[in-house]
């Protein structure tokens, strides 16, 4: 956390607005979501209330918080409460743990009477040694959220759907687990960061002792070139895991109303789409920086566009700052792509059935995964021999 | 108080409290729940301990495996409040109770007159990669370890297959169809 | 006939009338028994004669046969064989036994002529002379005693012949007890000898005896003599252990006859004076005895006086002159104890088998009371009766008054006696006149008070020979051993021939002094002169003053219940000796066996259980309990180390 | 390795979370028709045949159980993973390789055991 | 007394090997109390997992203070023993529970020899 006050105040300070980061983004999410789907379906959707809708957001804010707050008489009061709270928090700690963009210096300055030295200040909620084996950590805990939630609510459907859903979270957090693997194996890494750095650069191949860079400069050496399986498994198990279409089957109108969130309304739902919302906006945003380069733009690493910036006449720390700014849009470009992947995927997959998706999840997915992993062990091992 | 000295305290007080509500709480998915609680703590303390890897490992199995596993089976027997949390008979309590304390007290007095981290020959195992302890646990993991580590592949295998047959036998899940 | 042929068939003959009666006993008359049993007695009668002309043709000093049928015990330093040895002193015990017990063995077959066990007594006297004949002719201490026991078991059995009446079973069994304890007491004296001397023959433990005196109360021989003396007192009726004998006279009367008058009794006088040399160097046991003898001699007289039963009178007769024997021995006049033993053999046997006849004609009748002027009606039997009278009462010129004066002239005048001894014994004398001539008139002379049915008669000639020898004997007896100072005035100064016929094995008294006659004259007269004035004052009393006789009593009632009842002696016994016994192993019975014995076996088998059910609870299949078992386990080990 | 910040977080989130809850339960007022049926579960108004605590199938469990067992297998592989360039780079990669190949074939093998045993039939 | 209060101080301020160690005894006896006393079969099988937990933060403990990595490999193998007891136990508990509807740690009491 820094190890003087101001370094202290800014670090918390930057995890508040991460963590509303996040949750502001739920309402629009919400929005391009009803926009999409009706789009999709040859519909207009939610356009009433502000241009094309927007106001929509501060609707569904205000209708949210405005319903009343009710407990079924059989639910465990303690537990019916507990679950929506604990669902924000492994969301927002593994999404804090992203490198959204470039660190940056921030010169020593005066304040408040004494000198305060250089910080690194990085555009992320914290930078972790162990980063993905963090991540995967923290989101195999939403599990809990589940079945305290299906427990809490005390209905027999809502614990059966808890159950069916932590099952289906469980065996996919399997195939993700394998798919991550591979990433390690390519970059030899857990923290994001170094991840993002190996993939500046043109795109170029190691073997056999010399190295071959693409003759197009623009291709960037991302990691989708080298595991492109790898990408197609994290990005399906990713889907798994945050509960959504086509495997949303928990909550599935058809089979159990809505599955563990049954007995929620209010605020309490609004919580529990923050948690969903989160583990997509998880999903998304590891799958650019392992198979997409991160804030990385291609066809140019940072240390030109830093020259680029300064060539433009700014201070050395304002170019600092403003590079890290451009490789921020550069990653919100890359990760409201893969939203829209998410929320397309949703209208128009039809959804599994549950021994399907379980099926799927051990006989498919697993197998996939190892065959790759065992893939690349064997190509990296060829490779550099 | 500098900042890893306040961490430890912090932790090791979560840490025991959620220890202590799992022994004294009479509803098992409570003890379960704070159980998983305290394996989070657990975690966090071997964070203090620059484990980074194992802290990891540790959420991943403990917190988000196997006390899922707990609390999805105690979900599954629909076990009401537990009328007697605790075993009956005063005297064999108290004496478990002072088993337990005597335990306790005899490690505790042993740590303090121990002298003081008393330096256990310092294995010469810190070649290999300097630098990034994980890179280092894998290393040494594959140079010294590799029996053990190929024996709990089989173990692990082993108990697959052991507990699906459990599963099978007369009055488990799914029974010969 | 060689030596060792004769001795063998003087053994071999009893023991073999002994086999005969005892297993055919079923299918014959009682007459062919006793035959067969008078025969075979009558036979190691004549060997003894024979054996005894044999000595006289050895010269003086080496007068001795020993025959050795082999070694018996050889084990470590031990080895005793089969020896017989007949001497001097053993021809003359032979003699005794056999003769006067083939009279006895006549005298039965008349005396027990209807009784259904008539085999069986025979075999069972048989047996008894064989094993007096081996306790004589023993030349071993340990062969001494297997006669002694022979002898003890064949007066229990006699004792107790009728053994289907309770009282007589129970008077054969005391009799039998109390010689063991006296045999127990000879075992020790014997076990003393063994280990001091290393040997058992007695041969060798006389040479062996030490010349100067041994003064202390612990020495070997005096403790060793100490105990064969209490041997003998069991034996021989002394003070302590008399109480069987007067027991003893439930037996049938020629057995009071033979056993308890002439051989058994007399067997503890005969083993002193076979060791006289040993007893001797123990001057103390020698006071011991004396005393023991004076103080016996006194009181069966006194009982004597008050019994109203002919053979109780006759029985505490015999123990007082038994009393005279010891008290010979003990102040060193062995001679004369042997010559007492003799002649009192021969005047007991005479005067129990004339009470056997007076009670076999009165039909079994043995209260004197019931009796009275029997001279009419047994002639003969009261003639032989008043000579053995005479004879014990010590009239001059039978036998009873040369042994016993010799006897009380010795206690008074031998270095190892005391006048007191001579006054006990004289005192000793007027009453036996008293008791016997009081005998002597209630049943034969005074008035008949015999009731109406009973009318005696005179017994049948088989019964009376012996009686006409033994009175004819008793009255010759007398001259075998003639004191001296009596010899000197005598025509022809017969001297003792006893005294030369013992000389050498009898060491004489040491210190003793040739003293002039005048006192032993004077002393002599005392002693007849006391006891003809008793006898007449019972004479007179008993056949005319009944009435006054009866005030006396009356007046010195308490004592006369006192002595009546034998000075509550029995009674002593039981209160102060038997009973606590009983009650003391009742007692450990009670308290140790029950109460300790029993309750550790119960405690060890609660114990065990206790045990198996602790380690019981310990697999009640608690998990939980066994947890923290492991956990205690656990603690003590850390502790442990810690303290370490 | 920022665990402040992990921790501040976390608290952060959970006030912030029940703050929320409380404003909301304060804000939505009550309405008036409490009724039983309205406080009874949601069945899609079929009024409930019976008690919550029904008979389920406990094969969840059976998922969850292999879950573990497999999760740690891949667990095992992370170090691996991260240390095999190094270990290629020191020349000792293809025992290395060896020895993970024989991991993953007893990981193939029992997943194939389990799928053979139709143990994660769904029925 | 300052040295007392400074040595207390720093005890508090400085955490060296026996601060974790003493932890861990405390969270092994809190195990060890719910092994025994607890009566349902589940929580004393967490009991055990708290009290293996115990053991890996003394592992850790040691393992850093003495700058040895095999204390966390030694980790890393009682997690997977741990996780491998904790799948039996339950599989155990729960065809126990189908055929007995008892969880109780009483019931077993039935199984002895």
């Amino acid at each position: 956390m820094g190890n003087d006050i101001f370094e202290i105040t800014v670090n918390s300070v930057k995890l508040i607005v991460v963590f509303l980061l996040m949750v502001q983004a739920v309402p629009i999410l919400v929005w391009l979501e009803r926009r999409g789907s009706a789009f999709i379906q040859n519909r207009f959707g939610p356009n009433r209330v502000g241009p094309l809708g927007l106001l929509q957001l501060l609707a569904d804010a205000v209708k949210f918080i405005t319903k009343e707050d009710f407990a079924p008489d059989k639910a465990i009061r303690k537990l019916f409460y507990a679950a929506p709270v604990f669902a924000l928090i492994p969301a927002t700690l593994a999404y804090a743990a992203i490198p959204m963009s470039l660190p940056f210096i921030v010169p020593a300055f005066e304040m408040f009477g004494s000198s305060w030295g250089p910080y690194k200040f990085l555009v992320q909620g914290y930078e972790i040694g162990v980063g993905i084996v963090f991540i995967l950590g923290v989101s195999s805990l939403a599990a809990y959220t589940i079945l305290m939630a299906g427990w809490g609510s005390g209905s027999k459907f809502s614990l059966l759907g808890a159950l069916r859903a932590s099952a289906q979270v469980i065996s996919y957090e399997l195939a993700l687990g394998l798919s991550i693997v591979g990433v390690i194996l390519l970059y030899g890494t857990f923290s994001l960061s170094d991840m993002i750095l190996a993939q500046q650069g043109p795109l170029q191949f190691v073997a056999f002792g010399y190295t071959v860079t693409s003759a197009v400069s623009w291709i960037p050496n991302w990691g989708i070139f080298y595991q492109p399986v790898g990408f197609v498994l994290f990005f399906a198990a990713a889907f798994a895991e945050s509960n959504r279409l086509p495997f949303d089957l928990a909550e599935g109108e058809a089979e159990l109303v809505a599955g563990f969130h049954t007995e929620y309304g209010g605020f309490k739902m609004l919580m529990f789409f923050i948690g969903e919302y989160g583990h997509m906006m998880i999903a998304s945003g590891l799958a650019t920086t392992f198979f997409f380069g991160g804030y990385g733009i291609p066809g140019i690493t940072p240390a030109e566009l830093q020259q680029v910036i300064l060539s433009w006449g700014f201070s050395e720390a304002a170019a600092g700052g403003l590079n890290s700014l451009i490789h921020f849009l550069s990653y919100n470009v890359k990760f409201a792509i893969f939203l829209w992947i998410f929320i397309q995927v949703r209208w128009t997959l039809p959804r599994f059935r549950y021994d399907q998706l379980m099926d799927l999840g051990w006989k498919t997915m697993l197998p996939w995964a190892l065959a790759n992993t065992v893939v690349t062990a064997i190509a990296i091992y060829v490779v550099t021999l | 108080m500098t900042a890893d000295a306040f961490l430890f305290w912090f932790l090791a007080i979560t840490t025991i409290a959620g220890g202590i509500t799992v022994v004294s709480v009479a509803n098992p998915i409570y003890a379960a729940l704070s159980l998983a609680f305290t394996m989070v703590s657990v975690a966090a303390v071997f964070v203090t301990l620059e484990a980074y890897f194992v802290a990891g490992v540790q959420l991943i199995v403990y917190a988000g495996a196997v006390m899922v596993l707990f609390v999805m089976v105690l979900m599954l027997f629909d076990l009401k409040h537990e009328l007697e949390a605790f075993a009956r008979g005063k005297v064999s309590g108290a004496i478990k109770l002072l088993t337990a304390g005597l335990l306790g007290g005899l490690l505790i007095g042993a740590i303090a007159y121990s002298p003081e981290g008393s330096k256990i020959a310092v294995g010469a195992n810190q070649v290999a990669v300097a630098g990034d302890p994980t890179k280092n646990l894998g290393y040494r993991l594959f140079t010294q370890h590799i029996f053990a580590f190929e024996a709990l592949g089989v173990l692990l295998l082993v108990i697959a297959v052991g507990a699906v047959a459990l599963s099978r036998s007369k009055g488990g899940t799914h029974g010969q169809r | 006939m060689s030596q060792t042929a004769l001795i063998s068939l003087l053994l071999a003959s009893p023991f073999i009338g002994f086999l005969i009666n005892g297993f055919r006993r079923k299918h014959h008359s009682g007459n062919v028994a006793g035959a067969i049993a008078s025969v075979a007695v009558f036979i190691s009668f004549l060997c003894s004669i024979a054996l005894w002309i044999e000595l006289q043709g050895l010269p003086k000093d080496a007068r001795s046969i020993l025959v050795n049928f082999g070694s018996w015990i050889s084990v470590g330093g031990l080895n005793v064989n089969f020896g017989f040895l007949v001497d001097q002193l053993s021809s003359l015990m032979i003699l005794i036994i056999t003769g006067v017990g083939f009279l006895i063995h006549l005298f039965s077959i008349g005396y027990m002529h209807h009784d259904p066990g008539v085999a069986k007594y025979f075999a069972y006297l048989n047996f008894f002379i064989f094993n007096m004949l081996v306790l004589v002719l023993g030349d071993s201490l340990v062969t001494l005693f297997v006669g002694w026991e022979g002898v003890g078991l064949a007066s229990y059995l006699l004792i107790g012949f009728w053994f289907t009446d309770k009282d007589k079973a129970s008077a054969g069994m005391k009799a039998f007890i109390t010689n063991r304890i006296g045999d127990a007491a000879f075992l020790i004296g014997m076990f003393i000898f063994f280990t001091s001397f290393g040997t058992l023959n007695i041969q060798e433990l006389n040479a062996l005896a030490p010349t100067i005196a041994e003064s202390t109360w612990y020495g070997i021989i005096t403790l060793g003599t100490l105990f064969l003396f209490i041997g003998a007192t069991g034996k021989s009726a002394q003070i302590p252990l008399y109480v069987w004998l007067p027991d003893a006279m439930a037996g049938p009367t020629p057995v009071s006859a033979l056993i308890h008058a002439a051989t058994m009794v007399t067997a503890g006088v005969y083993m002193i004076v076979r060791m006289n040399p040993l007893f001797l160097a123990a001057p103390n046991t020698m006071l011991v005895i004396a005393v023991i003898g004076a103080l016996t001699v006194i009181i069966a007289a006194s009982i004597g006086i008050v019994q109203n039963d002919i053979k109780k009178v006759l029985a505490y007769s015999t123990v007082s002159q038994l009393g005279y024997m010891f008290l010979a021995c003990g102040v060193g006049a062995f001679t004369a104890a042997f010559f007492h033993l003799m002649t009192h053999a021969f005047f007991k046997a005479l005067m129990f088998l004339g009470s056997g006849s007076v009670i076999h004609a009165m039909h079994e009748e043995q209260d004197i009371r019931k009796m009275g002027g029997l001279k009419k009606y047994l002639p003969w039997t009261h003639l032989t009766f008043m000579i053995g009278w005479l004879a014990i009462i010590g009239t001059p010129g039978f036998s009873g008054f040369f042994s016993k004066d010799e006897i009380l002239w010795l206690s008074w005048h031998s270095p190892l006696g005391h006048w007191s001894l001579w006054g006990l014994g004289v005192l000793g004398a007027t009453m036996t006149a008293f008791y016997m001539t009081r005998l002597m008139a209630l049943t034969f002379w005074g008035e008949s008070r015999v009731p109406k049915s009973t009318h005696p008669h005179e017994s049948s000639p088989i019964m009376l020979i012996p009686l006409f020898v033994l009175a004819a004997l008793s009255v010759v007896g007398g001259y075998v051993g003639i004191p001296h100072v009596i010899g000197a005035i005598l025509p022809g100064h017969p001297e003792n021939i006893l005294a030369n016929w013992l000389g050498p094995i009898i060491r004489p008294i040491p210190g003793i002094t040739e003293a002039e006659a005048s006192t032993e004259w004077t002393l002599m007269g005392i002693s007849v002169g006391l006891a003809l004035i008793s006898s007449l004052t019972a004479y007179t009393l008993y056949t005319k003053k009944q009435e006054l006789v009866r005030a006396m009593t009356e007046k010195i009632r308490p004592v006369y219940e006192l002595v009546y009842k034998k000075y509550l002696v029995d009674e002593f016994y039981f209160g102060f000796i038997i009973n606590p016994l009983v009650r003391i192993s009742e007692n450990i019975w009670a308290y140790i066996d029950v109460r300790f014995i029993d309750k550790c076996t119960f405690w060890a088998g609660d114990l065990i259980k206790g045990g198996g059910s602790f380690v019981r609870s310990l697999q009640n299949g608690n998990l939980q309990q066994y947890a923290m078992y492991i956990g205690l386990g656990l603690v003590l080990t850390l502790t442990f180390v810690m303290m370490r | 390795m920022p665990l402040g910040g992990i921790i501040f977080l976390t608290i952060f989130i959970a006030i912030f979370g029940t703050f929320l809850i409380f404003l909301a339960r304060a804000i939505g007022g009550q309405r008036k028709d409490n009724s039983a049926v309205k406080r009874d579960i949601y069945e899609c108004g079929i009024p409930s045949q019976d008690k919550k605590e029904s008979r389920i199938s406990v094969k969840f469990y059976l998922t969850a159980i292999l879950f573990i067992l497999f999760d740690i297998e891949i667990i095992f592989m992370y170090p691996w993973a991260l240390s095999f360039r190094d270990f290629i780079a020191n020349g000792a990669g293809t025992p290395v390789l060896i020895s993970m190949g024989i991991f993953v074939a007893i990981f193939v093998y029992g997943l194939w055991w389990e799928v053979k045993s139709r143990a994660l039939e769904w029925d | 007394m300052d040295s007392v209060s400074s040595e207390g101080l720093s005890l508090i301020t400085n955490v060296g090997l026996n601060h974790y160690l003493v932890l861990s005894t405390a969270l092994f006896c809190l195990g060890l109390i719910g092994v025994l006393l607890r009566r349902n079969a589940i929580v004393m099988l967490m009991s055990i997992e708290l009290m293996l937990n115990a053991v890996n933060i003394s592992f850790i403990a040691f393992g850093k203070y003495n700058n040895n990595i095999d204390g966390q490999i030694m980790v890393f193998f009682v997690m997977t023993i741990a996780a491998a007891e904790a799948a039996v136990g339950l599989a155990l508990a729960v065809s126990i529970f189908k055929r007995f509807k008892e969880v109780n740690i009483r019931f077993f009491e039935h199984l002895r020899g």
